[in-house]
């Protein structure tokens, strides 16, 4: 047992760190929550693949860096501190990027992953459809066999980075008459084709990460399909476990938590600091309990990842907690703030940039996207326990 | 004991559903969000002419004479249907205050511009310090001959940019002293923040603003005490609201969870999903007992501040607790802003931080217990 | 609406104060947590029979005194405020009796119901057995016809009051091959009959009053049937609304609530009286609030059943929260007693004659005995909200 | 960064458990806890000849040499079987301290008796003041001579029924000093106290106890940074135990709703009761990281506050919340003396209170957080 990071992962930190503070102090861009899913910033995204920092774990004849699980971990806790704009990179280098490594024929790899690599692979994830939620294996978009092509149609919903996007990952049926979770493909293309279009969801906060996208007659070569006809349900279920295992399921507000120290500090109630108050101490305290007891879910599901295992409870677990841990985080700030946690980034006499504002309607999401609490705390009982499903 | 509402309580809430249901879908509070005065005049006449804005104040100044608590049937209403505007400000803060201490002269001249929707009123309390306490108030008001002059900023004033009248509340030679002050008097400047209920608080500055002695409200120097019976009263009003916010709010999740479906069933036929809903329903109801309470106590001119600070400290809690499992069962529909629940997860989030949040409230209720 | 109590039955409430009062006065028992279920007092329940106490709500030509549920609770909450030792007629009083005037023949009616008004009928509830708990319909205890009489056989648990009960009240399936929900049928005789044994069931708090009761060829006269043969399961449900009723739900343990107050004020810490510490007034109001929503649940139910109405949604949800309640009261006295809480009620040293110990173990049973909270929640959703069962 | 246990650690683990699990049924904890000793001597033997009680001290005190970290393996699994006696007063709160500060005529004279299992210690700290500050003591030693004569009274002491020897914590003339006290000297009274957990909290009255100064251990009136160390390491000790004590109520719980069945299913087929283990799981594996975090850093002889007080407020958080839920799915069984998860529950909860509860450590990691 060792808690301490090794030496080289320590100095990796550290140069994490003093790149993106150096990013800040050259106000290239300032901190923000959620900045993962909301900073779309195309020239962050080249300068994080110029320091080698996308597909960092991928091997090295495949152009990544052949580093460990926890040394992702490190840099993707280091990107929510700094609240960086990851957008760009963050699903192609997270989610497809592994997907393609693991599923992908050496063409593909050679096609796709340098592209990924560049930073240059805006990423929408095509997934969930509006009567395929937690139920994706319902889902109804076709992807209908055409001589060398395939043909798409249909609609998919929540897409996260849709608007964005110039890649997209879908998954569609390619059986229509099998089981419903055995028709199941993917797919990797360009949404540069002709018959796709992109209705961009305002969500609660205003902002838009979430897109509809429909497809209508969309041809796509068969070479787009990554992976095993029909074995598309099994792929995604690994690849789930990877999308939920992240950081950014705990800390997508972390700049939220600092500022709030901060602020607590330097905020005078009849004339006494608030952070002297014994409720708001208590309050804080916990807070920092239930980030530290998060960190630790996290690395052991990158430590499971390390030993080749798919962490498909712990990921399970370490999102329940992390999503539930940033809802706490958002609720607290706006108790503390009063009067002032009301107040939109936007508005005069704003607090903290209103990070608390818009973490307490963002964070609503966190338990429903990637996995509802209630599914995952499903797969807990079913996987970890081996409970019984009725 | 008897929690039923009388006919004509039955009747009103009654009304006011229908009336707002029909008057108001969310396209119409989503115009009123969005526009600059927060409220639409043309509903704001239709509802004096229902007689809303006088319903409790008495037949000489063009009221109708019914009680508080009749009042709070409509709040409960207005809560559910998310009612954008200053009804708040005018009649729950201002009028029944006016009410109260105004002197007769007062009265005559001032309720019947509430009660007919001629006039808008807000309260001007809270400040940079944003707390409900006396020692919040530096804004001055120093006397010179038949004359105030008032200095100071006050934040989170709401309704400030529409109002034709504020109640001010300043620190007097001796203590705290009320006024009523024309909003046009020269030296007031307003700015509307941006909230989260995309209500109008503002930001109100008194540069050196002239106001006649005969403006004073209540006693001078012994407005404090009467605040604390102003803050008493808005957070019953608030908890009526809040009431209406979530039941609608339960009830929009129910009728999801009869519909939607996953894995072949309705998602409300699943435990999980029935036991978050029973959950949400005792909260509602534990929201709706205390407001009903602390409502009926107020009305009836008893002691009422442990009722009131037992329902507003229940309520700052219940409201989140509903609106997080509401969330829960939408799924990802709920978080986008097409979908009317936002509505309810934005207001509620406004009404748990105003007149005095659950801490606050815990507090005097501690002090209730000789704590 | 009127939250005031009438001028009638305020008098009735002091009445009742004033008798309880000048019981403790003169030292003729000690308030305790659990005494409606713990607090085996012959003589005090005499005492409270020769008050007309028992039977309150019963029709005065049932010998009872045709009073309202909102008085029935106004005694209750009283009994419990001072911890009254009222298990003797406990349930005689809250269930049985309330069966017999609904479902009874006139002959019962005549037999039994004086029985219970003179506090005479200590009864045991036999209603659980070991693998029929939640799921009361799949219960095995046969009771077969046998010319005048039933042949009583089989095995119940948990039955309450059993230690020393002189009655018993028993659920038999009288059809063993009809539907499991339609074989049932309620019995109510002396327990003084060849082949009853008694087993106590020692809880966690090392009390007792659950028990072990076994039926070995006991024949009872068919008169002791009561209502409807087979019915017997419905009519129990209508029963178990008002089980689930009462103040016992939220103020069991209302002694220690009052004593945890007077000793925040008494205990110094610091040199300050623990009711000065933030945290713990916060502790404190929280729990006064609690325990004042719980009581308008419980007389919204009250108010319900003189509608003659059953409580069925209302008396669910108020048991659920009024025993989440009791957990939460436990948990904080232990919480502000430290250390001290862990006392035992025979420990020197010990704060509170034990009352936060106490409290602590036996309000785990609380969210299980007379309806599980997960199946009351069942039943709010499904009765109130309409909820589709799968 | 590296989670797994090491082979020994491994080993030792699983020894444990099989020998806990042999040796240890609840019908012997019962006895034990019945018994006015509060141990089983002859257990008490077996443990030693297996080199518990020296584990983690050096071979020359006839120790085996390893690690507190592979200490906290032993105690997990000791909270796993509700171990009750005073290995946790011996070894824990004493033999560590000896062995930190004792000269080395006490190393050598003390920690061999321990390791032996020849002779029983334990910590005598907290007094009625129940608190675990310097300012709660108030038992005081006055020096006379070659001696310190000691006057007070100790409550929660545990194992000073049993004890040959009690670290004595007294205020002197500048601070607080650390005596070691053979429990036979004349003016020490003992009063075991009735305690949920059954285990053997004394109240212990010093009357003008007679020490030399040869027996005070660490500095005069340097005692209470020392003091705090060992509050830390006991807090660590007890977040292991607590671990193995939620970790073991999880495995009964999944076990019962595998088996029971209701409405023909087993309950562990209701989602419900699934989510309800989830839970359960997640705060058991929060318990055991940070128990492990906190015991690997203080075994480094890392700065360990901020971990200590992590663990300890989070597995005093947790295990109450998982007791409850594993006691709404054992139903009435569960809630009787004759099922064990009772013994689970009492001891859980005197882990709890003990060496800070969750409010108490919470202000540590505020501190530490720099507020």
């Amino acid at each position: 047992m060792d808690f301490r990071l090794s030496e080289e992962q320590e100095k990796f930190r550290q140069e994490v760190s003093d790149f993106l503070e150096g990013e800040i102090k050259q106000g290239l861009w300032e901190p923000s929550c959620d900045a993962w899913i909301m900073g779309h910033n195309p020239e962050f995204t080249k300068r994080v693949s110029r320091k080698g920092w996308i597909g960092l774990t991928w091997p090295k004849e495949d152009g990544g860096q052949g580093r460990s699980y926890i040394d992702r971990l490190i840099l993707t806790e280091e990107m929510l501190r700094y609240g960086a704009p990851a957008a760009c990179h963050w699903f192609a280098d997270r989610q497809i990027g592994g997907a393609v490594v693991h599923y992908g024929t050496d063409q593909q790899k050679k096609e796709l992953l340098p592209m990924i690599l560049k930073g240059e692979a805006y990423v929408g994830l095509g997934m969930s459809e509006p009567d395929a939620g937690s139920d994706l294996a319902s889902l109804k978009t076709k992807a209908t066999e055409d001589g060398d092509d395939f043909i798409i149609d249909g609609q998919k919903t929540w897409t996260s980075g849709g608007n964005n996007m110039n890649w997209i990952y879908l998954v569609a049926r390619t059986d229509p008459d099998a089981p419903k979770h055995k028709g199941i493909s993917e797919f990797f293309f360009s949404t540069d084709l002709p018959g796709i279009s992109v209705a961009p969801i305002e969500d609660i906060t205003g902002g838009v990460h979430f897109n509809e996208v429909f497809f209508e007659n969309v041809r796509v070569p068969k070479t787009c399909l990554i992976g095993v006809r029909n074995k598309g349900f099994y792929q995604i279920l690994n690849q789930l476990d990877y999308e939920r295992s992240g950081m950014e399921r705990l800390m997508a507000n972390y700049p939220l938590f600092e500022a709030l120290i901060q602020y607590t500090k330097e905020t005078k109630r009849n004339g006494k600091p608030l952070s002297q108050d014994p409720l708001i101490r208590s309050k804080l305290a916990q807070l920092k309990i239930g980030l530290e007891i998060g960190r630790m879910h996290m690395y052991r599901v990158a430590m499971v990842m390390d030993e080749g295992r798919a962490p498909n409870w712990e990921s399970s677990m370490s999102k329940v907690y992390g999503t539930a841990f940033e809802q706490r985080l958002a609720g607290t700030a706006i108790e503390i703030l009063g009067l002032y946690g009301q107040l939109s980034p936007k508005s005069k006499n704003v607090p903290m940039r209103g990070m608390a504002y818009h973490s307490y309607l963002s964070s609503k999401g966190y338990s429903l996207q990637a996995g509802s609490s209630e599914v995952l705390k499903n797969i807990m009982a079913q996987r970890k326990l081996e409970l019984p499903s009725q | 004991m008897n929690l039923a509402l009388s006919e004509e309580q039955e009747m009103l809430k009654t009304m006011a559903r229908d009336f707002l249901a029909d008057k108001l879908p969310k396209t119409a509070v989503k115009e009123m969000e969005e526009s600059e005065e927060g409220y639409s005049a043309e509903l704001w006449k239709e509802m004096a002419g229902l007689g809303w804005m006088g319903l409790a104040f008495p037949e000489k100044y063009g009221g109708s004479d019914m009680s508080f608590l009749d009042l709070a049937m409509l709040l409960e209403e207005m809560g559910r249907a998310c009612l954008p505007g200053p009804y708040f400000s005018t009649v729950v803060l201002s009028g029944f205050t006016i009410l109260d201490i105004g002197t007769d002269e007062q009265k005559d001249e001032y309720l019947p511009k509430i009660s007919s929707g001629e006039a808008i009123f807000t309260l001007v309390l809270t400040e940079p310090s944003a707390n409900y306490e006396e020692s919040g108030i530096e804004t001055k008001a120093i006397a010179e001959g038949d004359s105030y002059v008032i200095s100071g900023t006050k934040l989170f004033v709401p309704d400030a940019n529409v109002a034709d009248y504020m109640l001010v509340a300043a620190r007097t030679d001796k203590g705290i002293t009320l006024f009523i002050v024309d909003a046009k008097s020269p030296g007031i400047s307003t700015t509307v923040l941006k909230t989260i209920a995309n209500d109008k608080l503002c930001e109100v500055v008194f540069d050196k603003v002239k106001v006649s002695k005969d403006n004073v409200l209540g006693e001078p120097n012994q407005g404090w005490p009467e605040i604390e019976k102003i803050i008493q009263r808005a957070a019953v009003g608030k908890c009526c609201e809040m009431t209406g916010c979530i039941q609608q709010a339960l009830d929009m999740t129910v009728e999801y969870a009869k519909d939607r479906k996953q894995y072949g069933h309705p998602i409300g036929s699943f435990q999980v999903i029935q036991h978050y809903c029973a959950d949400m329903a005792t909260d509602v109801d534990g929201t709706r007992l205390s407001a009903y309470q602390a409502a009926w106590t107020l009305s009836e001119g008893l002691p009422c501040a442990q009722e009131v600070a037992i329902a507003k400290a229940w309520a700052g809690e219940a409201c989140p607790r509903v609106m997080a499992l509401a969330h829960q069962i939408h799924g990802a529909i709920g978080v986008t802003i097409d979908h009317d629940l936002q509505y309810y997860t934005r207001w509620a989030k406004a009404a748990e931080v105003s007149y005095g949040d659950a801490s606050f409230h815990r507090e005097v209720v501690a002090k209730e217990m000789g704590l």
